[in-house]
């Protein structure tokens, strides 16, 4: 874990409402794993306050780049996606947990709602290289087609692509839970797993999609955070059953949990 | 100029320096030890401990205000058997003192965790948390009477001979009556303030943020607040005061300690910059040398001479 | 879908909008005729009007804190009769209900003012200043006792048929048991919140930045202590709340209308942007749209229902 | 008075402190009057919060451009600063009350603190161009020579220029106000007026030497403002005894008020 001010190196708008930013961030592209996030601080002054938490999309260990990419969904957002060439960043990272790669031989779906696409990317590129085999289906859920930001970073990462929107503007339509539902009634001898990043309504059919079909499922959540750390207990959310915690910390047990690890039924939206 | 002496008496703790972290801020220290060099600090203050493990409040248990945040957490902990056997040795391992913030129901649990802490290597204090505004019982009910408070008080003090701070809830009418029933029942120091009762309403769900309704605020926006409490309660009692209440750099620091404050801890400020505590305690050694302070506990309180 | 009633009932009023400029924020209208349409406002009130012309408090009068700012006016004003005979008609003008504000030092001060506002034409409430903060008499004192509350807003109400709103200080420990008076008493409304006590220093100097040591906080930052404030003071008692404290846009006027306010007032935001009243008027409207919610006053207190 | 938001056309660093900002606001060059303000929101968000007052330095009526002269003290001035061509700020003005021309015939002493030169510059173009006839003197005080803005912008509208620096890195050295002591000292049978922007300590001082010198004296203040408008009572300072009213405010009775209007005994710093 880290406290950098890394330098912003290239700025691309993706979308309307997606900026794509690369920094040059040599620590957290050696260190990080794929589903890590970065803590970023949005202004000097005192409003915005808090830090905002970003997804790691990519990391270039060789040349120490690394890429975010930022939906403007408010004041921070759009701080961070107004950042221009050369200015830098307060940020502390890599932070939390990733998602623990697929045996080889698995089938991985990796399911993007939106933004949540990001780490998604990541986890893509981290499958593909590691040892071993693994056939890598994705699905990318949005509104509308020109929300599909950054598809084709996660496309190119594996043998299936689709794209789900909701209005039916490009590919299946839908929401791309229920895309993910009609791929599993395709038989698969061998292991299979589930990645899901995206808003929360869209991460609780997912992972009663999971539990019905039995496949192993692993989901990021997202939460405010103040700290980021583990320290301030502010970013909980209800464990399931078994566990000795009744809420665990999404900056530090998670962002990604195997979805069976939650309480649902208590999830806060 | 030669060294600044830094140094400040806080109730028989001699700390190497007056700047602290607060309470529920630094988990119990290890969360921070990556990007922070604890064992700098002049004291950590532990998140609220109670007799029994609490699970806690539901979520969410924050948000963010103007120059502000709420949070709900509603002292989640491990319980003070955990806490001594499983979190306190390392926390011990920073070599700084440690405040244990104690937390409870009722007056019993109260004195159990004062009695288990009593028998505890390695402590500099208790600060007792009167004034949690998240839990009904126990937490706000006593901070905001001075009979409760001094009973408290008095009964936690007979219990474990640890120095005693108490910490006081801004949400009163007269804080100084306060601070005067915790002192005379025999409260060493005084940490103000705690969170402000606030609320957040989400506009789009027409319900409140938080699960818990309400939340206590805390960061830069109550920073005058804070700063006027002890102003007050400097006036009022002769014993030492630890100042929060939005401190974000040096400047806010000796605003708390021109004010009154023999030391300041540093509470949201920490999220925004781990540094924080650091800076602020650079920033205090170039303020004493600018002003040919040769010991910044020659500033305590001396605005209340202009 | 048709046109949105905003139209909300205050005490007897029909107000044609919601949103009111908060005492002391728009001198007595006609500072910022130039800048603002007053006639578009729900209501305005003026700047604390007291039986005797008062100077007020010395400077440094005010200074700028973390998304607040710290004032003490001290309730400058010209007094009763300046105000009734000369700025009083400029206001009428501006075809917008006109609520006065009403300070004093003793009971005669308060029931002197209300008697010959009583006499005057054109007035639409009066607005008692129970709790500016600011005076050492007759200010604080008797705003956060509910008996001295009570007798305060009897007596007035006595002495004058207008509907009578009570203006509520922050700066008390249970702010429920304070409205509850004043509406037991007769009041017929009540606003809340006027500021939170604070003060700041100036560490350069070593002194209070402001003369007059303390002085009232005001601004975004207090905004969720208001929330908390009118969310617990709806639930006491069954009068119209005018909600204020640190709303600067739509979505904080609906924090406050979600929480049981039925009218809204702009305070400091006015400094910053003098458009506000107007910006926010037409994001509630634009909001009730989206909702489909086709009278605004469907939404107050919508957020106890969840 | 209006409430414009017009955009910077250019921006020059004059010091390492000072900056010289050029907006298009054609309303303001047209209306304004030398010693008025414009009240400038410097932050979107909450924090800075309340706006900041600038003196407007020179207005071009012809072409709609005005200037400002911004010294960097604090987070406000910094934002303004910083400002880029193309940016634009929302800005309220012209506010207050502007300096009373001197009559023709008469001996005219601009002194300026630092950044106080701002208005008089506007001023001595006022008087230049007004009808009739002044000799005007300028003096120009600050710590030391880097710090004297825009001076040769003053200069060149007088007859005479005085630099003076406390270290004596140009010109004489010493405080502004002594050196206009010992020019005052010079026999003069007409009337002369002294106009003086700067810290408050300067303008005590020479509050105190135009009562002795039976000279008439005008003093631009600044103070802390909250509406800008004369209606909050925040910026307030003491008036002398003759006043019906206790205090005058800044903003809307003043900045420029003439030196005997003011109780100087009680004035803050
Ligand atoms: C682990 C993690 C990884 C994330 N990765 C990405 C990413 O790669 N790209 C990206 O664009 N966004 C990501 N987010 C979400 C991002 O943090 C929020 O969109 C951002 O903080 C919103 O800040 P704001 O000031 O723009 O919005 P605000 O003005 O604060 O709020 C706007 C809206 O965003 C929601 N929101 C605000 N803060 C958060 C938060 N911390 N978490 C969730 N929702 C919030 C609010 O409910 C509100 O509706 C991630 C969040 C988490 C927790
Ligand atoms: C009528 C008027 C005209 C002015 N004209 C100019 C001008 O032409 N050029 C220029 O550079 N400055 C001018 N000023 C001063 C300018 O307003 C302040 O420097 C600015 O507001 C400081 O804001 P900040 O956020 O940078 O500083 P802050 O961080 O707020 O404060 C830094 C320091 O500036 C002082 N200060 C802050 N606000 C004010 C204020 N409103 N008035 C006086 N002192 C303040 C504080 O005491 C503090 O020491 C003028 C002020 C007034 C009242
Ligand atoms: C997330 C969080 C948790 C807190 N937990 C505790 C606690 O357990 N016990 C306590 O006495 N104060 C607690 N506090 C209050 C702080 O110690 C401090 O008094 C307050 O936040 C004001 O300081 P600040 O504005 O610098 O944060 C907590 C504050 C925050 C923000
Ligand atoms: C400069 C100033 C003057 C005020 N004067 C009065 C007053 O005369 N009477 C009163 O009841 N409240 C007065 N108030 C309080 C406001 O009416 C309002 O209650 C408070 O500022 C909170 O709202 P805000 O955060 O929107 O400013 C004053 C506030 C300010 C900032
Ligand atoms: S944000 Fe502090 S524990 Fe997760
Ligand atoms: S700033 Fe409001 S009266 Fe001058």
């Amino acid at each position: 874990m880290f406290n950098l001010t890394p330098t912003v190196v290239s700025r691309e708008q993706v979308t309307p409402v997606h900026v794509r930013l690369r920094l040059s961030a040599p620590e957290i592209a050696l260190a990080a794993l794929p589903g890590q996030f970065l803590h970023l601080r949005v202004s000097a002054a005192c409003d915005p306050l808090l830090r905002r938490p970003f997804s790691i999309m990519l990391t270039e260990p060789a040349t120490g780049l690394i890429d975010l990419l930022v939906q403007v969904v408010g004041r921070g957002s759009e701080a961070v996606a107004a950042a221009m060439p050369g200015q830098s960043f307060d940020i502390i990272g890599p932070l939390g947990h990733g998602f623990p790669l697929a045996p080889s031989g698995s089938q991985v779906f990796l399911v993007a709602g939106g933004v949540g696409v990001a780490p998604l990317i990541g986890l893509a590129e981290a499958l593909a290289e590691a040892p071993g085999e693994r056939e890598i289906f994705s699905l990318f859920g949005a509104r509308t087609e020109s929300l599909l930001c950054c598809w084709l970073e996660l496309a190119e990462r594996c043998v299936e692509f689709t794209a789900v929107t909701e209005d039916g503007s490009i590919g299946e339509t839908g929401l791309v839970s229920e895309a993910l539902a009609r791929r599993l009634q395709a038989p698969f001898p061998g292991k299979r797993v589930i990645y899901a990043c995206g808003p929360m309504p869209m991460l609780t059919a997912i992972a009663a999609i999971g539990r019905e079909a039995d496949v192993e499922t692993y989901v990021s959540l997202e939460r405010w955070m103040g700290c980021g750390v583990g320290a301030c207990l502010g970013c909980v959310v209800p464990a399931a059953a078994p566990s000795v915690e009744r809420y665990l910390r999404v900056c530090k047990d998670g962002p990604v949990f195997p979805a069976t690890a939650l309480d649902w039924e208590a999830m806060p939206r | 100029m030669s060294a600044v002496d830094l140094s400040v008496e806080l109730c028989g703790l001699g700390l190497k320096n007056p700047v602290m972290v607060a309470s529920g801020i630094f988990g119990y220290g290890t969360e921070y030890a990556d990007l922070v060099d604890v064992s700098s600090l002049g004291a950590l203050v532990t998140k609220a401990v109670t007799l029994e493990p609490r699970e806690g409040n539901p979520p969410p248990r924050l948000c963010e205000t103007p120059a502000a945040m709420l949070n709900a957490i509603g002292l989640q902990n491990p319980g003070v058997e955990v806490f001594v056997t499983e979190k306190l040795p390392a926390l011990r391992d920073f070599g700084v003192p440690i405040i244990v913030n104690v937390a409870g129901a009722t007056l019993e649990d109260y004195v159990a965790v004062a009695r288990r802490l009593a028998e505890t290597e390695g402590l500099a204090a208790l600060e007792l948390n009167v004034s949690c505004p998240n839990v009904k019982a126990g937490g706000l009910h006593c901070g905001v009477s001075p009979d409760l408070t001094a009973e408290l008080v008095a009964t936690v003090k007979a219990a474990c001979p640890l120095p005693l701070i108490t910490k006081l809830s801004p949400n009163v009418t007269d804080i100084a009556s306060i601070a005067r029933a915790a002192v005379e029942a025999g409260s060493d120091a005084l940490s103000l303030i705690n969170t402000l009762l606030g609320m957040a309403i989400d506009v789009e769900r027409q319900a409140p943020v938080l699960a818990n309704v309400t939340g206590g605020l805390s960061g830069p926006a109550i920073r005058p607040v804070a700063v006027r409490m002890v102003w007050e309660v400097a006036r009022a009692v002769p014993v030492p005061i630890i100042g929060m209440g939005g401190i974000m750099t040096a400047r806010d620091a000796l605003e708390f300690l021109l004010a009154g404050a023999t030391a300041v801890a540093i509470g949201t400020a920490n999220f925004v910059n781990p540094d924080t505590a650091a800076e602020v305690l650079k920033g205090l050694e170039d303020y004493c040398r600018r002003h040919e302070v040769a010991r910044l506990s020659d500033l305590i309180g001396a605005a209340h001479q202009y």
